[in-house]
């Protein structure tokens, strides 16, 4: 197994990590958490390009950018998230079922 | 070093001084939000309404692209300049986007003014973010380069789930915003791991280069059976997915109908045409970008097709369920997504053609393929927009947005039945509005397409059905308008003139761009030629 | 004797393969954990390897940036929020475990796809047809590992020029545009988390 | 030649139902009182009213710019006049006219042989142009006047010509003299793509004009009577009921009614006056809206706007096939437009009709190898494309005729989609009359025609069958429908049925003449009904009238005139009822049709067997109506004629309806509507292939013309006997009648079941599918889940082991996973977020498994 191989597996693995805990937490925030896990499987996949492939160093500027823009995403996303809380008085996202249909 | 880079920066020639022109609208617009926030924090926006601010700030923007359109027409349409480090492209293509993205900014503050979400004192935020999506999508319109890409889908998205959630007190709204917050972050996830799949194999995050590199990687021809080929057709679906997710096309709509229930009817509008709008653009420059390289022509006749089923099962899926619906805003959001499908239908036929060994024959067509998506967008922006005002001035009345609340309103209030009986119209595709004209070009251009493969008569037939479905719920609203009568113990709707005129205004244009052919021939040529503009880096 | 196995057990391959396990661990930890504190901290472990595996790939910044910004500030952003929300009547929120069933099956069903067409590549030979050079002179990828070697050309490569290589794209556009992201980012959050201002009376 | 101040004639005709439109609605909605005012009506009877003379005054500038009627050797006149002297050259004028010169010879040489000397016709004729122009006041009464007059005179006579089996007046002129095509207003051009407002006139465009305005102007007069309980600020429909079963109360719709007609005037006369196809389609959709709005007029009552849906869509379903037909059209010829488009007579752009020409044999012109129909410009040559000849598929022009026909079944109410009209009588009776009988629905026909050069003969076959379908299928429902209107209905679908029978076994004038016809007699019938309606407090059932006759005498003559004239019956001297000679004309062609194709037999049977039992229906109409004793002893004691403004149109139309046609086809009329005939109806089509279609010429007609009149009038004095015996004298008791055919009954009264037919094949589909899609966004995943939860039941256990660390024991754990079950469930029903998320991912790969299988590896 080359080293290459090993990190797309594990950025693969996270990836799917993510997905699963975004497709199954229901606490709001441990969904977030999922969103975390799936913008890092693409970041070690990035990186492990720029080291690995003909991406070169702009593998790892835009990881740089996954990351910043990663950040401002869950910013806005616990403030939502904070929001529902306030109306809901639950962080549990299956509590949000009024609109539907 | 040090050297290049200042004479890059700085330098009279520098690529950076041309950039910024190029570049100004977004400037514009970005330096907007500074001042508006600046303007609270001094409490200058007691003596100056923030809303005058912005519409000045986009009226700028608009004027600044204006000039820069003017310039392409007459100089050059084909011309097609990257810049920014090859981050942007400025052509025609782009330019018809801002300019319509930046107009339609300005009719969606006008609606915002007139129904008073926001008030004054979250008027800053509201444009703020407004403006911010706006950014975003432009820079959709533009990129070149798949971090561009994926920086402008979070820069649209990012600001798009608070202004969801901007009614913060209201369940709905909150549920709303969590929904689209989190589908969106999901999205984003799967495109970001797409774009890495890709980037990592092909070794190039340019959009222009995809093609070139594809056929480097794969021997002779693409096919499924190589791996590396493999790797990036997974990572185009997933790219494809998240741009699938701005557009609510099956399967990737379910945040749509909530997100545009629980938001505020005007922020739905906004939604529902400019986040089109950069996304169509994006993909149209992302379809482009694996074209017309004839290692990968068949594999990427395979994806034309797979976007036209897209597109039906889309069209068909919005057109049914919109049936059902009672709330108008959740009505208008499945008809979003059936509209979607519509559009989806011209970039798949502008992708079978674009692969077909006749391409190069066929380029009028193609060209036309695109002028008939931008075409479509234009009237869907004054039509749709026309639809969702209504909804919003008149639930300022009744504070109802359920079917209901427009029952019998012609008796009442005539400038919104008839702005909506021809926003309807419209939108169903009844000639001679401009609705029609945008479908019939599509629907022409799915047609040649059609003797290129043989799916696309499937394509153009649904294409046709859909127009029978949507009668079902469309008419509903017609009827619910003009047939009945208005319930006694419904509140009334007493319109000042200036509602009345902004509907009529949008209503005028969407029969202006049915009825005379100065402004049909006039918008379609322009399209064609930005079209055009778009075609000709082709290939890398 | 010792040394040599010393020397292959903490040769960088090991410490690839630590990372890497460790990661992996953690994001099985935050999909199994029920209560939040545990999934954060899970979570520090699994991005905290990540990091460490952006060392191992010479990537020093990235890691850098990695540590500094995801576990120092997202996660406690997340912190916040799970001390914000912890008052919750309803204190255990749990996943149902068929849902976990499909989201795992769908979940696997992607990583072999996506590991199953991966594996199969060829990727000297790729990177050599992309480079148009036999595969035996590929490069293989940026790795300098002198001092400021990735700093500096990363550093260019944001103001928009590439020493580093020749015709490569420039991103100063999205490094500036990526300030006016985040205060609309701000203003945005700021609004939501804010109380509505009591309107002046006079 | 110009057809500058022609078309602009008939452009103000057109648009000044538009104008009355606009002015009407903002009156309604502006005016101090407009509930209670007739104002909107008077004005939308100016309108159509000058509309009228404005056709009159085209028409005349028609006849004199082509010479049609100058003299006896005006190229029409001379159809006229087909036996008259042969003074050809003595008296032609119109020197600017060369082509009819030439024309006029050939003609007369043809017929020199036929010299009865009559001349007396001729001076009234030219008169008629003038008289029509000077008085202005009543212009159509006068010219009809004329010319019955001119005829009058030598009625018999024609009579014995029309019979007389050897004679041959066949040969037509070619080349359009009466043409005039032009463009009114360039919409846009998209690529290829010119889309503008054309206008194309000949004959058939005025006589369409002339015939809409005149009944619409009766219409709306018969209207200001009949909706005149609408001027109030609060009317109550009886046959609407609020929730708790009261009448609806609501303010009267007066103007807006009238508003809905001018605005349907407008939109039909554009129909006719289109200059391409889609411009027809555009005004298609416009009258479908308008009949949509004007069926719905009752909203408050369900059964109106069901009714008023149900037209809507079902046309659309026709419409779809029709625009499948414009895109073939527009692939391969790359133009809407009928004719030629010319600036100082150079043709400057191709229309339709020119770009495929007909051989000797009357059929296409095919490339020799790939037997593709060839493209060709005005003088027959090939047009080419890079060196290749220009062609289209043989079967795709079949599909475009099918594509177009499929519209026309829409519109005309044709089978399959015809259930629509039936349930259209619920808008008010002058609708009916207007729009669901003499105009609208007969669009369908006219597009047929005015599309005939473009079909191939399959089409034209099809077109008879479905027309003889319809006409025999909705003649036998009619047989038992006790509703006097909907009588009315589904005997305006089989006269439908006829015409496009007629057009589809080649009788094209045939054909548009019974629409003409059938355009008077029928909205003359619609309104005898409307008044016997209004006469009797909107009572509709048959069985609860009868003895009418003295309550309403004006009433029960015209109605008379009108069953006679769709039951085609002669009389003496050539003062035939109109519809004798167009039924006449269709069978006659049909019977031709039969003679060269045997095996389509049923073409001329079916359609010889309705003509008995559509007299028998009408009588029975008539007898139930107004002859013997009241059955209702009430409703009859308050019956009472209508008053003038009612009356009056009646006694307008009934002489139109009786004595329209006169003269058959040597008549004015019919030689008007084929003055601009396709040309390749005169000698016929020869099949080409074995088993393929001979269509009959001109000549063939004539020789079966006597035999089949003859057993059409049989028929239809047969059927009318029996009506006489059962409903008139009542020989035996219907309803003993009734109960031994209770079966057949019981299939008529349900109209051969076709709704139920529809609604299990389509609307109960379709309001499954949508409630699917609903149900599959809201839980689909449900039941998947579900499914999962089952089988993961142990899997899940692993989970509670990992997570609290603690094994209770199997028992514990099943219970445990029983409520996780439950609450998965739950879970699932209620929240949905989740499953969003995962179906990103399954989008993805449910998307690359599609590019996987579609594309070839």
């Amino acid at each position: 197994m080359s080293d290459l191989n090993l990190y797309l597996y594990v950025g693969a693995f996270l990836f799917v990590c993510g997905v699963i805990c975004m497709a199954t937490k229901r606490n709001g925030i441990g969904v977030l958490m999922g969103v975390e896990l799936v913008l890092n499987g693409a970041n070690v996949n990035f990186v492990a390009f720029s080291r690995y492939s003909e991406l070169k160093l702009d593998g790892q500027v835009f990881a740089v950018f996954v990351i910043v823009l990663a950040a401002a995403e869950a910013a806005v996303a616990l403030a939502i998230a904070l929001n529902f809380y306030n109306n809901h008085l639950t962080i549990d996202v299956d509590r949000g079922n009024k609109l539907k249909g | 070093m040090f050297e290049q880079l200042i004479q890059d920066l700085a330098g009279d020639n520098g690529s950076l001084y041309t950039g910024l022109k190029y570049f100004s609208a977004e400037l514009w617009l970005s330096g907007t939000i500074v001042v508006m926030l600046l303007l609270r924090l001094f409490s200058v926006d007691r003596w100056i309404p923030t809303f005058a601010v912005a519409l000045a700030g986009s009226a700028i923007a608009l004027w600044g692209l204006f000039g820069q359109f003017t310039e392409l027409m007459t100089a050059n349409t084909d011309v097609s300049i990257a810049f920014f480090g090859d981050m942007l492209r400025q052509d025609l293509f782009s330019v018809f986007f801002r300019m319509f993205l930046s107009l339609f900014l300005i009719l969606t503050i006008a609606l915002t003014v007139l129904t008073g979400i926001p008030d004054n004192e979250d008027a800053p935020d509201f444009y703020a973010l407004l403006f911010g999506a706006t950014v975003g999508m432009m820079m959709m319109a533009s990129a070149n380069n798949l971090l561009m890409l994926f920086l402008g889908v979070e820069m649209a998205s990012v600001p798009s789930y608070v202004m969801v959630g901007f009614l913060k007190g209201r369940k709905p709204s909150s549920e709303a915003a969590l929904k689209y917050v989190v589908y969106g972050a999901g999205a984003a996830g799967v495109m970001l791991y797409g774009i890495s799949l890709v980037t990592g194999v092909l070794g190039t995050g340019d959009m222009t280069l995809l093609a070139s590199r594809l056929a480097l990687v794969s021997d002779g021809v693409a096919g499924l059976g190589d791996p590396e080929v493999c790797v990036v057709a997974l990572g185009i679906m997933m790219v494809l997915a998240g741009l699938a997710f701005k557009l609510s096309l099956v399967p990737f709509h379910f945040w749509c109908p909530d997100a545009f229930e629980g938001a505020s009817a005007e922020v739905a509008g906004f939604l529902s045409v400019a986040s089109k709008a950069g996304a169509f653009a994006l993909l149209v420059r992302f379809c482009l970008g694996l074209s017309g390289v004839e290692a990968t022509a068949e594999l990427m006749t395979a994806f034309g097709v797979a976007l036209g089923a897209v597109a039906i099962v889309t069209a068909t899926f919005g057109n049914l369920a919109a049936y059902t619906q009672n709330n108008l805003k959740r009505l208008l959001s499945y008809s979003t997504i059936a509209h979607a499908g519509y559009m989806l239908m011209a970039v798949a036929a502008m992708m079978v053609m674009q692969n077909s060994d006749q391409a190069a024959g066929l380029g009028q067509e193609i060209n036309a393929a695109v002028g008939g998506l931008l075409y479509y967008l234009a009237v869907y922006m004054f039509m749709n927009l026309g639809a969702f005002a209504i909804i919003a001035l008149v639930r300022n009345y009744t504070f109802d947005e359920s079917i209901d609340s427009i029952r019998g309103l012609s008796s009442q209030s005539p400038a919104l039945a008839v702005g909506m009986g021809v926003c309807v119209f419209s939108l169903i595709g009844i000639p001679p509005f401009g609705g029609f004209f945008a479908k019939l070009m599509v629907f022409a251009a799915v047609l040649k397409s059609a003797e290129i493969h043989w799916f696309m008569y499937v394509v153009l037939a649904f294409g046709g059905l859909n127009t029978v479905f949507s009668l079902f719920y469309y008419l509903k609203i017609v009827k619910a308008i003009f047939i009945e009568e208005r319930p006694a113990e419904a509140r009334a709707v007493t319109l000042p003139s200036m509602e009345g005129l902004y509907v009529v205004v949008l209503a005028v244009m969407v029969t202006l761009l049915g009825f005379f052919p100065a402004v049909t021939e006039g918008l379609s040529s322009i399209a064609n030629a930005a079209g055009n503009a778009v075609l000709s880096v082709v290939g890398g | 004797m010792i040394a040599s196995i010393m020397e292959t057990v903490l040769s960088p391959f090991t410490f690839l393969l630590l990372f890497a396990l460790s990661s992996c661990l953690g994001a099985v930890g935050v999909i199994i954990s029920q209560s939040l504190v545990r999934m954060a901290f899970w979570l520090i472990v699994s991005l905290g390897s990540v990091a460490g595996l952006f060392f191992m790939a010479d990537a020093d910044f990235v890691g850098a940036a990695q540590l500094l910004i995801y576990v120092g500030g997202t996660l406690v952003l997340l912190v916040f929020g799970v001390m914000l929300t912890a008052s919750s009547p309803y204190t255990k929120i749990e996943a149902s475990p068929g849902e976990t069933v499909i989201a795992s099956l769908v979940g696997l069903l992607f990583l072999f796809m996506v590991a199953g067409t991966v594996s199969r590549i060829d990727w000297p030979g790729t990177n050599a047809a992309i480079a148009n050079v036999t595969p035996a002179s590929t490069s293989g990828g940026f790795s300098d590992t002198s001092e400021g070697a990735t700093l500096r050309p990363l550093g260019f490569a944001l103001l928009g020029v590439r020493p580093d290589q020749e015709g490569a794209p420039g991103y100063l556009l999205p490094f500036e545009i990526a300030s006016v992201h985040l205060l609309v980012v701000l203003v945005g959050a700021a609004y939501l988390a804010r109380a509505k201002r009591r309107r002046d009376v006079a | 030649m110009s057809g500058d101040s022609l078309s602009k004639w008939l452009m103000i005709a057109w648009l000044l139902p538009l104008l009355g439109f606009v002015v009407e609605i903002f009156f309604g909605y502006y005016s101090r009182n407009p509930r209670r005012s007739k104002a909107a009506a008077w004005f939308a009877v100016g309108c159509i009213g000058t509309g009228f003379i404005c056709s009159v005054i085209a028409f005349t500038q028609w006849c004199s710019m082509t010479g049609a009627f100058d003299g006896e050797s005006g190229w029409l006149a001379a159809r006229v006049h087909a036996h008259d002297a042969d003074d050809n050259d003595a008296d032609d004028n119109d020197a600017d006219d060369n082509d009819a010169d030439d024309n006029d010879a050939e003609h007369h040489d043809g017929h020199s042989g036929h010299d009865d000397g009559e001349a007396k016709g001729h001076d009234s004729d030219d008169s008629s142009p003038s008289d029509a122009a000077g008085a202005a006041e009543a212009p159509a009464e006068e010219e009809a006047a004329s010319d019955e007059a001119a005829v009058l005179r030598e009625g018999g006579h024609l009579l014995a010509v029309a019979e007389d089996e050897g004679d041959d007046h066949s040969h037509g002129h070619d080349g359009p003299k009466g043409e005039f095509s032009g463009v009114i207003y360039t919409l846009g051009t998209f690529g290829g793509i010119t889309l503008s407002m054309d206008y194309y006139i000949d004959s058939l465009t005025l006589v369409m004009f002339m015939m809409v305005t005149l009944i619409a102007t009766c219409i709306h007069l018969f209207a200001m009577g009949y909706m005149s309980d609408e001027l109030t600020d609060d009317y109550v429909d009886h046959f609407a009921h609020t929730a708790d079963g009261k009448h609806v109360h609501r303010p009267g719709r007066f103007y807006r009614f009238f508003a809905f007609l001018s605005l349907f005037c407008f939109a039909m006369l554009g129909l006719v006056l289109a200059g391409n196809i889609f411009q027809v389609f555009v005004f298609w959709e416009l009258v479908g809206i308008c009949s949509f709005l004007l069926i719905g007029f009752y909203t408050e009552r369900k059964t109106a706007s069901n009714a008023a849906n149900k037209a809507f869509i079902m046309n659309r379903v026709g419409d779809f096939g029709f625009l499948i037909g414009l895109m073939v059209l527009l692939t391969y010829f790359g133009t809407f437009r009928f004719g030629d488009t010319k600036v100082d007579g150079e043709v400057v752009e191709q229309g339709l009709f020119s770009m495929v020409t007909r051989d000797a044999t009357g059929n296409f012109v095919r490339d020799d190898i790939t037997g593709e129909v060839l493209l060709t410009d005005t003088h027959g040559h090939a047009l080419t494309e890079g060196g290749e000849n220009r062609t289209i598929p043989y079967m795709l022009l079949v599909v475009a005729g099918l594509g177009v026909f499929a519209g026309c079944v829409g519109k005309s109410a044709q089978f399959p989609l015809q259930t629509w009209l039936p349930d259209a009588m619920e808008g008010p009776t002058p609708v009916s009359a207007l729009v669901h009988s003499a105009t609208m629905v007969a669009a369908g026909v006219y597009l047929t025609g005015r599309f005939f050069p473009m079909f191939v003969q399959e089409v034209l076959l099809t077109i008879a069958y479905i027309g003889c379908i319809t006409l025999f299928m909705a003649a036998t429902i009619a047989v038992v429908v006790t509703d006097i209107k909907k009588v009315l209905a589904y005997s305006t679908i089989s006269q439908l049925g006829y015409m496009m029978l007629g057009l589809g076994v080649f009788g094209w004038g045939a054909g548009l003449f019974h629409l003409v016809t059938h355009a008077f007699f029928k909205s003359l019938m619609f309104l005898c009904s409307g008044s016997v309606i209004h006469g009797c407090h909107h009572e509709q059932e048959m069985p609860k009238m009868g003895g009418l006759l003295k309550k309403m005498p004006i009433t029960a003559i015209t109605m008379l005139v009108g069953v006679c004239a769709i039951a085609g019956f002669p009389l003496f001297l050539g003062l035939h009822f109109s519809g004798f000679h167009s039924k006449d004309a269709i069978v006659a062609s049909a019977l031709a049709f039969v003679n060269a194709n045997p095996t389509h037999f049923l073409l001329f049977f079916l359609p010889l067997l309705t003509a008995g039992i559509t007299a028998f229906y009408m009588f029975r109409l008539w007898f139930y109506t107004f002859w013997g004793k009241p059955r209702d002893q009430h409703l009859h004691d308050h019956a009472h004629e209508s008053p003038w403004i009612m009356t009056v149109p009646l006694l307008i139309l009934a002489p139109f309806a009786w004595l329209c046609a006169f003269g058959g086809e040597q008549g004015y009329l019919y030689v008007l509507i084929t003055g601009n005939d396709p040309s390749h109806l005169h000698d016929g089509v020869q099949a080409v292939t074995t088993g393929g279609l001979t269509l009959p010429g001109h000549e063939a007609v004539h020789a079966v013309h006597s035999q089949a009149g003859w057993l059409a009038m049989i028929a239809a004095f047969s059927g009318a006997l029996l009506a006489y015996l059962l409903y008139g004298v009542g020989i035996v008791d219907l309803d003993r009648m009734k109960a031994q055919l209770s079966k057949v009954h019981g299939f008529l009264l349900n109209k051969w079941h076709f709704d139920e037919l529809y609604d299990s094949l389509f609307m109960k589909p379709a309001h499954k599918v949508a409630a699917f899609c609903a149900w599959f966004d809201k839980a689909v995943f449900d039941n998947i889940v579900h499914g999962f939860a089952k089988v993961g039941i142990v899997i899940a256990q692993w989970d509670r082991v990992f997570d609290e660390k603690v094994v209770d024991g199997f028992v514990n754990l099943l219970g445990d996973s029983t409520k996780s079950i439950g609450n998965s469930l739950k879970v699932v029903q209620t929240g949905r977020l989740r499953q969003y998320v995962m179906f990103i991912v399954l989008g993805v790969v449910t998307l690359f498994a599609f590019v996987f299988t579609t594309f070839p590896s």
